[in-house]
């Protein structure tokens, strides 16, 4: 018997065109939970998907209990008892929430699914977890953190012996945070081994005993958690050192630009009032669901306030769709990159010029050569990691996305920009890279909102600080009074009133 | 986790809302003509629809899984002329094997539109008009040239439509047979949940080792199926096969499925929808004479109020969701 | 880029399929291959007809090729004309293509007889969709010397030269008036259930129907009580039959004069055992069932005409047409083969015709003899 | 692989030539060619004179191709086209022979068009839940319904002053007035398509149509433009069918919509939306009339026809993706 669990030899795969794991390893013990760091790209989705059986790989060799296996398909793997619960989740909207807990395996009697005791178990494993929504619920109106805890339930209800977490805090709130790890580390207790996929440090410090770290395809070392520091991780995973995370610039701060007067809009968010000035970055922070979002896409016109006003440089606005606000000065760089963001089958140069092409059209043709040029120079301004601008928006990482989708912004005359999570799922590396656009945005004497779920870019990158709940302003916070304490406290207000009753 | 009060679970459910829309159309019917709401008019309602409404259960499979098929009433076509030329030169008698050979028919039309669906990739749509061409050509060859079979040359096949069955008519019974049986296998199978997930999120049935194509296969094929079962019904109920029968009806079935809840982008509809939506749309097409709507101004009436079903259903939807939100906590 | 030769291969692999594909299907049309160019072909038309006029006397209708267009593919009651049609062309040494339109329009017709004009037809004998539509098109075949004739559903006068009628319209019209008189025992209300409302001999009959009754009063005591269409569809047919039932109780005739709603209601009738009875113009075969007295039966008697007659009788017609026998002139006679002779007679839309007969009725007795023949 | 600082982002796109012969396009006039070639040795009456005498008929039908490429580019449907036309070339006939005359008749025919395409954009644009295949279903019913009410127990009008439909369908030498109109169109489309800032925001609805949203376009805007114009486009056809039948009747413009989106649909424009562009939809629109005209001048069954295009749909569609999934399957093993 070998002491591993799990443990991974050599493993190459290849994708047209790319090797996406170059002769990696990795050694899993039991009962351990394990974190598997890298930049985006580096190929840790590649390699769970290989431990899971969704990719095959060309070369190299798995052993689960020392065993050599061959999984065929994500069947085999869940018979073996290897469970995922991917960056996405991937549940099914339209279904109940046992339904997706039991998907692949439903309990079933003479052919009949029994659903009253699948309802029941999965009620059973959802208290374990603590959960406050019920089995008959339809997934789809859950929220990203309850969504989060069902594909958990759902690892769960295999009784599987190992758990692949790939970012699971990416979309949750801190407190949403708090839970999960308590989830692991009850798991823990139950002797599940667990690899923990994630790029916030404070995960692995609280979870993970050993961290494994890829780079560029390649493993490049698995270190124990106790004694490794932030600088050693950041030079493993980026290869060079990051100096300054939040180069945060000294502007000075100019007249008012966006003000929004009690703004509310049922069921969403109530009375939201906050200002916003030239140079100036607002972070708007809170709990995921407490209305930030939909605070902005209010006020960019993608959805409608039912009460308040919003003032461009003290003019009433009344905007109706996201071309009014950007015809005044307004710009929201949505959340989701692929769904709201790019194109992604699409060149770079397109997307960059899509919200744009209006302004150098001639007679209303496009005038390719322009934009040719323009959309060259706003990728380059925001230094984008691309070879051409053909090359569809996919085939870029994240954080060069979320350049492209800043760039997008920049090449016509925006005083206000809205930043709806801009470092989700980005690495490190490009982390920095995009706050330091960000203090150059600022500079130049764009007003800036910052929405962000994670507390120390809003503490490194803000002026003033906004905290929302429950679709509330719960405070307003200048850059030197913020703690991430008092503002923790002012994003559970409500919450913390709830939960007592 | 307290369950919602029974009169929130029915004003929240489509199914319910649908219901009262059908007993609503019911009553203002029966208000202009007594002679509606009576059993046997009732029967033939069914019986006048029956190959609507079963094919509206397999457009419902095909629709869950965010397809549509609009070949279907050629397949039936197809089958239909298929056994009516077998009974006519006296290949085969009875009323059993020709619904199997029906039946086999349209399984195998609809396992090809499937194939082509599934593993060329070819968008339901196109794929479907295409074979709605080729399906129907094929039942015009198979006619030699235009032939019918008529009711004489039938024989005693189409007798089960008009032969009663505890009180109910054979017609009726075969409907209700396969919407038992299709609310069973949507509810309590693991295939029919396979369908739902498919519909819902295709990559995550992928990940969770559910074979997409096979399913969108068999969606497909159980349209054919059901297909073949409308062409032997068809030539049953109207003792007669033309190769011409029902051109247009998929769009009728669509209507009733889409009218039943059943979204166009898939994941979402239930058997009861279909058999709702089918039943509306029925009662619409029948009421229309009885209440003094002249023939001409017919079609006018059955859009516009087509129309209005989906625009109040979306209405109410929308309504519904804006109370959901105001009952939230702040 | 590969797949992209890979697949342009694929479609010339895929022509290639094709030409087989079409050579098989069109071995049902049997044209002449003859080898010239547009202008030669034009002039040895216009001669073929100068021709023809010469040998008017030999009376002999060899080697002429006339297409046959119909309203639709897969119509049962065209395809026994047309079948009698094929034959006595034949005979008489004559070539004979059969053109269905994609659809019932008239659009589709309209390309048909494009198709048809770019051929080197003698003649075009045609079952019109729609009364006027066809006019540009069939008198563009006129002025390319093609002869144009038709029959069943006759296209207005100035787009032919001349219509066979199966049986006058007056006289199809009065014998349906009088079966619902019979029916009724002179008094009741009757309803007429037709196929769609655009169909252009359901309208002629059915405005005759309406004259007839109007004009004589024998029929005051009919009432008619409402025109509903079943659109040729058995579903919306039996619906309609329903509907009328439901809406007048002391209904006592349905007259429906066409094939799809006669049998259709004939069949909702029979089933429910209704004491409502049913006429109209059906075919034997498809009627077979429902014919009988007493009231295990929907249909006591109905009508047609002679199906093969009407057929041999345009083919004899259209063969004179292309010979110059006739012109389709009022008064003009011709002999009809063993049919006999006919006298070109003036139609009620202004254009002339050839009336075949009288409409034949179908009674219990003699409908299975005729349901073997169509 | 460079642009390791990201100065260096290459914005040179390559030869358009060499790209133009590898595209479907170009396959689609290989095939043009062959088909051409086939049919002159299939019908032997099949020659240039022949084709565009008979060409005029089926021309109509492209206008809506050109409409509908636009819509399927979106990703979305119209398959109440074939209704707008016949309510247009009604309603034209009626108001020509009260003696209204021609250009107005033809600009009539033109409104009655754009005002169904409206009530259409209205509809699927306040109602954006609504799928545009049910919409323009029951429109499809309607349309053709009120045509039928204003027809009459009688279902069909003929003109009686032809002389404006005449002119219209009138010939420069043997080209038809219609051919010249219909590539006139096709290119000013196909430019709005291809190279406007108008359709590249079609192209940015139809491939992801929240990031175009988001992205500023006005995507109501959008759509409630195109089905309009689709409507006008219907009221074009009309008008020429009109030339063809100097009338209209019930079923005047049936399952237009299915041979415009077959046109739309061989010519590369798939109905997923955010691909195709008009000139493939204009080249398999002629090769299918081609096709047609071909196999019709030697009388093969209409249904064998339309089988034959059934076949050719699926085939283009369909083979492509079949060599490329076999192709990775091949790679995998």
């Amino acid at each position: 018997m070998s002491e591993y669990i799990l443990e991974l030899k050599g493993i190459t795969k290849i994708f047209p065109g790319v090797k996406a794991l170059n002769n990696v390893q990795f050694q899993l013990l039991p009962g351990e939970v394990h974190a598997l760091m890298g930049e985006n790209g580096a190929g840790k989705s590649t390699f769970i998907k290989v431990i899971t059986g969704v990719h095959k790989a060309e070369e190299g060799e798995m052993f689960l209990d020392g065993q050599k296996v061959d999984f065929k398909g994500p069947k085999d793997a869940q018979e073996a008892g290897i469970a995922a619960v991917y960056q996405h989740p991937t549940s099914y909207p339209h279904l109940t929430v046992a339904e997706n807990i039991f998907m692949g395996h439903e309990i079933v009697k003479n052919h009949m699914i029994q659903w009253n005791a699948m309802y029941a178990e999965a009620n059973k494993l959802l208290e374990n977890l603590d959960a406050d929504f019920d089995a008959r619920a339809e997934m789809g109106t859950l929220s990203v953190a309850q969504q989060q805890m069902v594909e958990i339930a759902k690892a769960m209800s295999t009784n599987a012996r190992i758990i692949i977490l790939d970012e699971p805090t990416a979309s949750l709130t801190r407190s949403e945070s708090e839970k999960l790890y308590r989830l692991v580390d009850h798991l823990k207790e139950d002797g599940v081994s667990i690899i923990f996929i994630s790029h916030r440090f404070e995960d692995m410090y609280r979870l993970a005993s050993r961290v494994t770290v890829f780079r560029d395809s390649q493993y490049i070392g698995t270190y124990p958690v106790d004694g490794i520091t932030n600088e050693d991780l950041i030079k493993a995973m980026v290869g060079r050192e990051i100096t300054t995370m939040y180069p945060k610039p000294e502007v000075e701060i100019g007249r008012e630009m966006l003000r929004v007067e009690h703004l509310s809009r049922a069921g969403y968010f109530k009375d939201v009032s906050f200002s916003v000035r030239a140079g100036e970055i607002l972070g708007m922070t809170g709990l995921v669901g407490a209305g930030r979002t939909e605070v902005v896409e209010a006020v960019c016109g993608i959805t409608h306030a039912e009460e308040g006003k919003v003032y461009l440089e003290d003019e009433e606005l009344h905007i109706r769709k996201p071309a009014d606000a950007m015809q005044k000065g307004i710009i929201l760089l949505p959340e989701d990159r692929q769904k709201e963001g790019l194109i992604m089958s699409w060149g770079l140069g397109r997307n960059v010029t899509l919200p744009t092409m209006g302004k150098y059209a001639k007679h209303g043709l496009n005038d390719n050569k322009k934009e040719r040029e323009i959309s060259r120079d706003l990728l380059e301004s925001v230094d984008t990691k691309a070879v051409d601008i053909f090359q569809p928006a996919s085939s870029l990482s994240g954080g060069n996305q979320q350049k492209v989708v800043v760039a997008k912004a920049l090449g016509q005359e925006m005083k206000v920009v809205i930043m709806d999570e801009p470092t989700k799922g980005v690495d490190v590396g490009a982390k920095a890279e995009m706050y330091a656009i960000m203090g150059e945005l600022a500079k130049q004497g764009y007003a800036i909102i910052l929405i962000s779920s994670e507390m120390p870019e809003i503490l490194g990158m803000a002026n003033r600080i906004v905290v929302m709940c429950n679709g509330r302003k719960t405070g307003e916070l200048m850059r030197d009074e913020a703690t991430q304490e008092i503002i923790l406290d002012l994003s559970m207000e409500k919450a913390g009133r709830k939960g007592a009753d | 986790m307290e369950k919602k009060s029974l009169w929130k679970r029915i004003t929240g459910s489509r199914e319910a809302l649908l219901a009262l829309i059908l007993i609503l159309l019911f009553i203002i019917v029966t208000g202009f003509n007594s002679s509606f709401l009576t059993p046997s008019s009732l029967q033939q309602l069914i019986k006048n629809n029956a190959v609507t409404m079963v094919m509206a259960l397999g457009m419902l499979c095909v629709m869950l899984v965010g397809g549509i098929d609009i070949s279907i009433m050629s397949t039936l076509a197809l089958s239909g002329m298929a056994i009516g030329m077998l009974l006519k030169y006296d290949y085969i008698s009875g009323t059993i094997v020709p619904f199997i050979i029906a039946i086999a028919i349209g399984i195998v039309c609809g396992f090809l539109v499937g194939l082509v669906i599934s593993r060329a990739d070819v968008p339901p749509i196109i794929a479907t008009m295409g074979f709605m061409y080729i399906y129907r050509a094929m039942g015009y060859l198979i006619s030699n040239g235009g032939e019918w079979a008529s009711a004489s040359a039938l024989g005693s096949f189409s007798d089960f439509a008009t032969t009663k069955f505890l009180g109910l008519n054979c017609v009726i019974w075969i409907v209700i047979v396969c919407y038992v049986f299709f609310y069973w296998f949507m509810k309590w199978t693991r295939t029919g949940r396979k369908i739902y997930a498919v519909g819902s999120n295709p990559e995550a049935a992928d990940v969770s080792g559910i074979n997409v194509k096979n399913i969108k296969l068999l969606v497909f094929t159980i349209m054919g199926l059901l297909s073949g079962l409308g062409g032997a019904l068809q030539v049953g109920i109207y003792a007669s096969a033309m190769p011409n029968m029902q051109k247009g009806g998929e769009m009728d079935v669509i209507a009733a499925c889409v009218i039943g809840g059943v979204s166009m982008s898939g994941g979402r509809g239930t058997v009861i929808g279909a058999l709702l939506g089918s039943l509306i749309l029925a009662t619409i097409v029948k009421a229309l004479p009885l209440v003094g709507i002249g023939s001409l101004a017919q079609n006018t009436f059955k859009g516009v109020l087509i129309l209005v079903v989906v625009v109040v259903n979306i209405i109410l939807q929308r309504i519904s969701d804006r109370n959901a939100l105001k009952g939230r906590e702040m | 880029m590969k797949r992209k030769v890979i697949s342009a291969l694929l479609c010339v692999a895929m022509a290639t399929t094709l030409l087989a594909g079409c050579g098989s299907s069109s071995s049902t049309s049997t044209s002449t291959e003859a080898e010239e160019t547009e202008e030669t072909e034009e002039a040895e038309e216009a001669e073929e007809t100068e021709e023809a006029e010469e040998t008017e006397a030999t009376g002999s209708y060899a080697g002429q090729k006339i297409a046959l267009v119909g309203k639709s593919a897969g119509n049962a009651f065209f395809e026994i004309a047309a079948a009698t049609f094929v034959s006595t062309v034949e005979a008489e040494g004559g070539t004979v293509d059969l053109a269905y339109p994609e659809e019932a329009t008239a659009d589709a017709q309209i390309k048909v007889i494009d198709n048809l004009i770019s051929q080197d037809y003698d003649a075009i004998c045609l079952s019109a969709n729609d009364t006027n539509a066809l006019q540009a098109k069939l008198e563009e075949a006129m002025d390319a010397g093609i002869a144009v004739s038709s029959f069943d559903s006759a296209p207005n006068a100035e787009s032919r030269q001349v219509f066979v009628n199966q049986a006058g319209t007056t006289a199809v019209a009065q014998a349906l008036v009088d079966a619902v008189y019979d029916i009724t025992d002179g008094a009741g209300q009757w309803a007429i259930l037709s196929a769609t409302s655009q169909a252009s001999n359901q309208n002629a009959w059915i405005e005759a129907m309406e004259e007839i009754i109007a004009n004589d009063d024998t029929y005051a005591d009919l009432e008619l009580v409402e025109i509903a269409y079943g659109d040729d569809e058995a579903q919306k047919s039996t619906d309609q039959t329903e509907a009328l039932l439901q809406n007048y109780p002391d209904l006592e005739v349905i007259c429906a004069p066409t094939t799809v709603g006669i049998a259709a209601a004939a069949k909702y009738l029979q089933d429910n055992g209704s004491s409502c009875k049913l006429t109209g113009l059906g075919l034997p075969s498809e009627m077979e069932a429902y014919t009988g007295d007493g009231d295990d039966y929907s249909c006591p008697y109905f009508y047609l005409w002679d199906m093969e007659g009407l057929g041999s009788l345009s083919a004899y017609a259209t063969m004179a047409l292309v010979n110059g026998e006739i012109t389709g002139a009022l008064g003009e006679t011709f002999t009809a083969g063993d049919l006999g002779e006919f006298t070109i007679t003036e139609a009620d839309d202004g254009g002339t015709e050839i009336v075949l007969g009288l409409p034949l009725e179908f009674t219990p007795e003699n409908v299975s003899e005729y349901a073997e023949l169509y | 692989m460079a642009g390791k600082s990201g100065r260096s982002i290459n914005n040179v796109p390559e030869n358009p030539v060499k790209k133009m012969i590898f595209s479907w396009e170009g396959i689609l006039v290989l095939l043009l060619i062959a088909i051409n070639i086939f049919c002159s040795i299939f019908s032997e009456f099949y020659n240039l004179s022949s084709l565009l005498r008979q060409m005029p008929v089926y021309l109509a039908e492209v206008f809506l191709m050109l409409g509908m490429a636009f819509i399927l580019v979106m990703g979305e449907i119209d398959i109440s086209v074939g209704s707008i036309v016949c309510l247009s070339a009604t309603l034209a006939c009626l108001v020509s022979n009260a003696g209204v005359p021609f250009p107005a008749v033809f600009l009539i025919a033109l409104l009655v068009g754009t005002c169904c395409g409206i009530v259409n954009a209205l509809i699927l644009t306040n109602f954006q839940e609504l799928p545009p295949m049910i919409v323009t279903l029951s429109t499809q019913i309607i349309f053709r319904g009120i045509a039928e009410i204003v027809l009459g127990s009688g279902g069909s009008v003929s003109v009686t002053n032809t002389d404006g439909f005449r002119a219209i369908a009138g010939k420069v030498g043997q080209v038809p007035y219609i051919l010249f109109l219909v590539l006139i169109l096709a290119v000013i489309f196909a430019v709005i398509l291809g190279k406007s800032t108008f359709g590249r925001s079609v192209y940015a609805i139809g491939t992801n149509r929240l990031t175009a949203y988001y992205s500023g376009i006005n995507v109501q805007r959008v759509r409630f433009i195109i089905y309009t114009v689709m409507g006008t486009l219907c009221g074009l056809c009309a008008m020429f069918l009109i030339s063809n039948s100097y009338g209209a009747n019930t079923t005047t413009g049936e399952n237009f919509e299915m041979d415009a989106i077959a046109m739309a649909v061989f010519g590369g424009i798939m109905s997923t939306g955010g691909k195709g562009n008009i000139a493939g939809g204009v080249i398999s629109a002629i090769i299918i009339v081609c096709l047609r005209v071909g196999l019709g001048q030697r009388n093969v069954n209409a249904q064998v026809i339309l089988l034959i295009i059934g076949l050719l749909l699926i085939c283009t569609v369909g083979l492509p993706n079949l060599i490329k999934n076999a192709r990775q399957s091949l790679k995998k093993s």
